[in-house]
């Protein structure tokens, strides 16, 4: 099928005797925000991981578009055009958000091992830079050095350099996580507008937020796929509602 | 005048101090200011390792060592020889060396960068100390200067200290110049993000470790310049120059002037070297010396240190950068 | 070389091995634990074996005088690590190396101050003087073994201390996680004094041990140092266990490389560590 | 175990001062009409390790020069002295600034130093290029210094490493001894003695069967004692100093090796650490140009005066730094203070005599080096016992010097 931009394949992560990724086989549509749920330690993040490389998966398989890319290291994956988000603030704390978005759309530039030319000269790169500013929304923060801003301006900006990338696929890792409700919907929205031209390949647990952006959702419970189907497949869906819906409908 | 304009007044106060140098120190102090100065490319060097890509290399004056022997190795002791040829063949190595060395030693991270790069830098140390053909321990004498010149036309001749003086000079300025373009460069910027966050550096795209590995044959090269310089100049090379002791030397100047603005480098260079020259290693033997605590500097010169790390930890730079600052304020009060 | 000078080139290198880990197990855990770079702990050896040449002028015993030696030391440590080191946690590596670089000097001119500039020794007590016959010509001191014993009982027991007790238990947690040993409640400041104390003191401890056998001079402790941190490196930084196995390669590495390779004899040790590294970043037994 | 004497306390030292100041009263060798104050002081400058391994060697030599010159009245050429002192901290790399230092920043008259024969060979280098100032070694051997980088203005008051060990090996040979293992820290001096004692041994029928050269500076032997042991030599002969002597001494003898294999050596092997090494050193036979109980009233003046001023006897060191003092004296006697007359102070300096040195009278060579005799000596009851002399007035071959 040609509309799969991504799939794993059996892929399961061992920790010492710990499963966090049990054999998951998942197939992840081209244009969709396909949504992962689950119970915390469900595994969701160190898929993740395993996708964008940060972790090495112990078995199974990843293919992007017509590539296997298992064993890539994460620069490798990171210019293939699969970007992603941090659930913990992952950004250059000492840099101003300008700083931070200008080495992620450095990245595209070919390789950055010039060394006489100065920086500021690459036009592409300010263009870039200044689009992910302006599409997160943080464009009149420019010149604020990012340690300074607020926690929910930082993810943000995480998404931000996520986007100066240009990537086609994003791996956004509870993008709302800590977010005041103002700020999560203005980010909601931000998904819902990227999901026009990106493959998003989500996690998050504000389930208002889920159900708004999905098309598909898979959820997992204890590092193995229950169930991937529809929203209205997954709400209707026994075996979710026990393991994991109902309790968190119990909740609210 | 903003903190930024006082700063660059006082870089270009000392840039005109050390070009109007020969014409009034003498001849030891003329020494001295080469010595300082090439220390301060040394130490530049390793500041784009410390400073600008958190990498706290321990084995720094390995590079700096080499150098000194490659340059005892090529020059005969019959003849000069020219420094279009001594100048490549000992950088070459250097970067050689560093490549060799940063290969191992960038797949570490933290205290394991640090302890790799020292054990890297005592093999050198060792190989050189016991090897009977280069001197062993003692080292071995360079007779001729390197000639700045084509066969018998000699441009310049670095017998003579003025000379020496502005090669040593220019080299400083050279360098400083470089470094600033390097770090202004794509590559400068992506050796800063290593620093500030390698991970989310290597998610952006970014193959860190090759980044890391260049900038570390950069930084060995320009180490193996100044000891190149510093070979040139005494006449001598020996293991001492490639000591653990002489790496801690470096990363203190480093610190001491500041990390992380290339000139803080030079300015602990020339604090500590100044400071060195006129209160230690004296021992005052009369009347009575030995009562004398001149006779302890190492207790001074230690506390000195301890005192610089747990109340100036940002080094001197960071100390100017507060007088101009208040400088700053008081012109706007006006 | 035939085979009864191999026996005992393995024999050498044993104890050459046992000498190392007495000094590199105090740094190990210092270093694991705290994160510290402790440059100064040779020159906390090279107290230990000046304090012990000092107090057996007094006590006429060798083990009353390394008892006296460890009061001395502990309180030492406590004092260093309350008085400069406690104020640099939060900062980058670098300043710890440059602190302990500066307590070196200091410790250094202090012994001169002390003691003067002469060379000393320790002698031998009497119950473990002589040797024991080797070959036709050689003998083995009784008290080199008798500290191999020592060595051994030292990592038994502080194996047990790490792993068994209940400080032991805190300081493990303090090493893993600084944050969340304080929201439990235990105490990291004092824990980082104890175990900067314990590490003081097993340097020094190594130094009066090792006194009878080396002599005690200026300077004694910079080459151990450098020495010891290979063998911690190698181990693993933090784990004891990984200091025993690395001291012992070392010592074999270093003997056989003197006799085997005499050009490159102090090349061997240092190319052995690269190895290691290269082969795994993280010392045999150490935590990624 | 010896009672430890501080070497630097404030208040032995003030004491010594005044020990010192009595003996110079008596003495009449001071040419007072010279001694008029106000003079410009005449310039020493020194460079020796005050810190460190061997910071013991640079008080020893220190103490005895200050001592010879305060006996002296104070005075060199009726001029008073200034002391200029840098610790050379035993680093080569920074010889060549400190000597700069002292020559081009302090202007000195005389240069004394080192002790390290790196260091040495730095310090040659730099002043043998000028005519002044007139540097004395009082005691770096490297045999270089009066050979290949002699120099007019450049003399020795010690010994070439060539010497003491020189009649080392002709003496192993003589007693019996067809077979030796030589064993030393590989740097100049060991290098050079261990070749000096080579040379002798295989000249008189011995046979070298392996050179084992220990990196320096460590002291862990336990392997090649082992090595030694399974060669099974006729003698060892071995250069270590300091605080490397005092532990091979121990560990050779822990080894259970003194017995079968004797062990022989230049004199640093036993000279000042022979009470540190205790039982293990006695019975080994040393060469050196001096011995504590050597048998003149000079030595014996010496010894007393020393031991008044520091509380501590004197060691070969002090002996190299109390004859380095009475050369400048001569010297500066000769030219009454007048330390510009550069040819005038060589010329002087080239015909010294030693006549109250502890070593026993001995003269310069060509070369600038002592031609002086080497004793045999030893250790017997923790003491240094002269024996007898294992060469009269040997001169160093000063190979390669253009002055011989």
């Amino acid at each position: 099928m040609s509309d799969i931009i991504l799939k794993t394949v059996g892929l399961y992560k061992q920790f010492g005797a710990l499963s966090a990724v049990d054999h998951a086989t998942i197939d992840f549509k081209q244009s969709e925000v396909h949504v992962i749920i689950g119970p915390n330690g469900a595994g969701k993040t160190t898929l993740i991981n395993l996708l964008s490389g940060d972790l090495l998966p112990t078995g199974g398989t990843i293919h992007y578009k017509d590539q296997e890319i298992t064993d890539l290291p994460p620069d490798q994956i990171s210019l293939l055009g699969i970007g992603r988000s941090y659930q913990k603030t992952n950004i250059f704390p000492e840099f101003t958000c300008k700083e931070n978005c200008w080495l992620a759309g450095q990245s595209r530039q070919g390789s950055s091992m010039k060394f006489f030319k100065a920086a500021s000269r690459l036009k592409e790169v300010h263009v870039r830079a200044e689009k992910g500013l302006e599409m997160a929304g943080l464009t009149s923060q420019a010149n604020t050095v990012a340690s300074a801003m607020s926690y929910g301006e930082q993810r943000q900006l995480e998404i931000a350099m996520m986007l100066a990338t240009e990537p086609d696929l994003l791996l956004l890792d509870e993008p709302l996580a800590g977010m005041g409700t103002e700020e999560a919907t203005e980010v909601t929205k931000l998904i819902k507008k990227l999901s026009e031209d990106h493959t998003i390949i989500l996690i998050e647990h504000d389930m208002d937020a889920v159900f708004a952006v999905a098309d598909t959702l898979t959820v997992m419970v204890n590092g193995a796929v229950l169930e991937t189907g529809t929203p209205e497949q997954i709400r209707a869906s026994k075996a979710v509602q026990e393991a994991y819906l109902g309790d968190e409908d119990g909740d609210h | 005048m903003t903190q930024e304009k006082i700063m660059r007044f006082i870089l270009i106060g000392f840039v005109a101090i050390l070009a109007a140098g020969p014409l009034y120190l003498e001849t030891y102090y003329t020494e001295l200011f080469i010595h300082m100065m090439v220390l301060g490319i040394f130490a530049m060097s390793l500041d784009l390792l410390i400073g600008y890509t958190g990498l706290v290399s321990f084995g720094h004056a390995a590079f700096f060592g080499l150098a000194g022997y490659l340059l005892a190795i090529v020059t005969p002791e019959t003849e000069p020889t020219a420094i279009w040829i001594s100048l490549p063949v000992v950088l070459a190595g250097c970067a050689i060396a560093a490549a060799v060395i940063g290969w191992f030693s960038v797949r570490t991270s933290g205290i394991y960068f640090i302890m790799i790069t020292l054990a890297f830098a005592q093999m050198f140390f060792y190989y050189f100390n016991e090897n009977n053909d280069l001197g062993g321990s003692d080292g071995m004498f360079i007779s001729n200067k390197p000639l700045v010149g084509w066969g018998d036309f000699q441009f310049l001749d670095l017998e003579n200290t003025t000379s020496l003086y502005y090669l040593v000079f220019a080299g400083l300025l050279a360098s400083y110049f470089l470094l600033r373009t390097i770090l202004n460069a794509p590559f400068g910027q992506v050796i800063k993000g290593i620093k500030a966050n390698e991970h989310r550096t290597k998610a952006l795209g970014y193959n860190t470790q090759n980044y890391k590995l260049v900038v570390f044959i950069i930084a060995g090269t320009m180490a193996g310049f100044a000891g190149f310089l510093e070979a040139a100049s005494s006449g001598i090379v020996s293991p001492g120059n490639l000591h653990w002791h002489h790496s801690g030397i470096v990363i203190m100047l480093v610190i001491l002037g500041g990390m992380g603005t290339l000139y803080g480098a030079v300015f602990g260079a020339f604090i500590l070297t100044l400071l060195q020259d006129k209160y230690t290693g004296m021992v005052e033997l009369m009347p009575d010396f030995m009562s004398g605590m001149a006779d302890h500097w190492h207790l001074f010169q230690g506390i000195f240190i301890i005192l610089v790390v747990l109340l100036v930890p940002n080094g001197a730079v960071s100390l100017l950068a507060k007088i101009s600052q208040a400088l700053g304020k008081k012109e706007d009060a006006k | 070389m035939d085979f009864s000078t191999f026996l005992i080139q393995v024999l050498n290198g044993f104890q050459y091995g046992f000498l190392l880990f007495l000094v590199a197990s105090g740094l190990t855990l210092v270093f694991g634990i705290m994160g510290i770079i402790n440059l100064a702990h040779g020159a906390f050896y090279m107290l230990g074996a000046y304090l012990t040449y000092w107090l057996i002028g007094y006590t006429g015993n060798l083990f009353l005088a390394i008892l006296g030696g460890i009061l001395i030391m502990a309180v030492l440590g406590y004092l260093i690590e309350r008085l400069a080191i406690s104020y640099l946690y939060d900062r980058d590596h670098l300043h710890q190396v440059l602190l302990t670089y500066g307590l070196i000097l200091i410790i250094d001119d202090l012994q001169k101050i002390l003691w003067g500039t002469d060379f000393y020794s320790v002698p031998v007590p009497e119950i473990l003087a002589g040797g024991i016959q080797m070959t036709e010509n050689q003998e083995y001191p009784i008290y080199r073994l008798f500290i191999s014993v020592v060595c051994m009982i030292l990592a038994a027991g502080l194996y047990v201390l790490i792993n068994k007790t209940k400080l032991g238990m805190m300081i493990r947690a303090g090493a893993s996680n600084r944050e969340m040993s304080q929201a439990l409640g235990i105490d990291i400041s004092k824990i980082f004094a104890i175990v900067f104390s314990l590490g003081v003191t097993l340097a020094a401890f190594s130094g009066m041990i090792g006194s009878p056998i080396s002599s005690v001079f200026p300077g004694m402790g910079s080459e151990i140092l450098i020495v010891s941190f290979v063998v911690v490196v190698v181990g693993g930084i933090g784990s004891v266990k990984g200091a025993f196995v690395g001291a012992m390669i070392i010592g074999l590495a270093d003997t056989f490389g003197t006799v085997l390779l005499p050009e490159f004899a102090s090349v061997v040790v240092y190319a052995v560590m690269a190895i290691v590294l290269l082969w795994r970043p993280q010392g045999l037994f150490g935590q990624t | 175990m010896t009672k430890k004497v501080s070497d630097n306390s404030r208040r032995q030292f003030l004491g010594g001062v005044a020990a010192t100041a009595g003996v110079a009263a008596a003495s009449s060798f001071v040419p007072t009409k010279f001694a008029i104050a106000g003079k410009a002081p005449v310039k020493v400058g020194i460079l020796l390790p005050y810190s460190g391994t061997y910071a013991m060697l640079g008080n020893s030599i220190t103490n005895a020069m200050k001592m010879r010159l305060e006996q002296a009245g104070g005075m060199l050429g009726g001029r008073p002295i200034k002391y200029i002192g840098v610790d050379s901290e035993m680093s080569v790399p920074k010889a060549a600034p400190n000597t700069k230092k002292l020559i081009d920043k302090e202007k000195v008259d005389f240069l004394v130093g080192p002790v390290h024969s790196g260091i040495a060979a730095a310090m040659a280098k730099i002043v043998g290029k000028r005519k002044t100032p007139i540097m004395i070694v009082p005691n770096a051997g490297s045999n270089a210094v009066t050979g290949p980088l002699c120099a007019p203005n450049i003399f020795r008051c010690s010994f070439s490493n060539w010497q003491p060990a020189f009649p080392g090996g002709k003496l192993m040979a003589d007693e019996g001894h067809k077979t030796a293992i030589t064993i030393s820290w590989k740097y100049g001096a060991g290098i050079q003695m261990m070749a000096a004692g080579t040379e002798s041994f295989e000249a008189n029928g011995g046979k070298v069967i392996k050179d084992i050269q220990v990196p320096f500076p460590k002291v862990e032997f336990q392997a090649f004692l082992s090595d030694i042991a399974a060669l099974k030599p006729d003698a060892v002969f071995a250069f270590f100093s300091g605080g490397g002597a005092v532990k091979f001494v121990k560990d050779y003898a822990a080894a259970g090796l003194k017995e079968n294999i004797p062990l022989y050596g230049p004199g640093f092997l036993t000279e000042g650490v022979s009470a540190a090494q205790g039982a293990a050193a006695e019975g080994i036979k040393t060469t050196l140009h001096y011995s504590a109980d050597l048998d003149n009233a000079a030595n014996q003046k010496f010894r007393t005066d020393y031991t008044k001023a520091y509380g501590k006897g004197p060691n070969v060191f002090s002996v190299q730094g109390f004859d380095t003092a009475s050369l400048m004296l001569q010297a500066a006697a000769a030219v009454q203070g007048d330390m510009g007359a550069t040819g005038d102070v060589i010329t002087a300096m080239e015909n010294a005599v030693f006549l109250d040195s502890p070593r026993g009278q001995w003269k310069m060579s060509k070369a600038h080096n002592p031609i002086q005799n080497i004793y045999l000596r030893q250790v017997q009851g923790g003491k240094q016992k002269l024996l007898g002399i294992a060469a009269e007035a040997l001169e160093d071959p000063a190979k390669g010097c253009k002055l011989a």
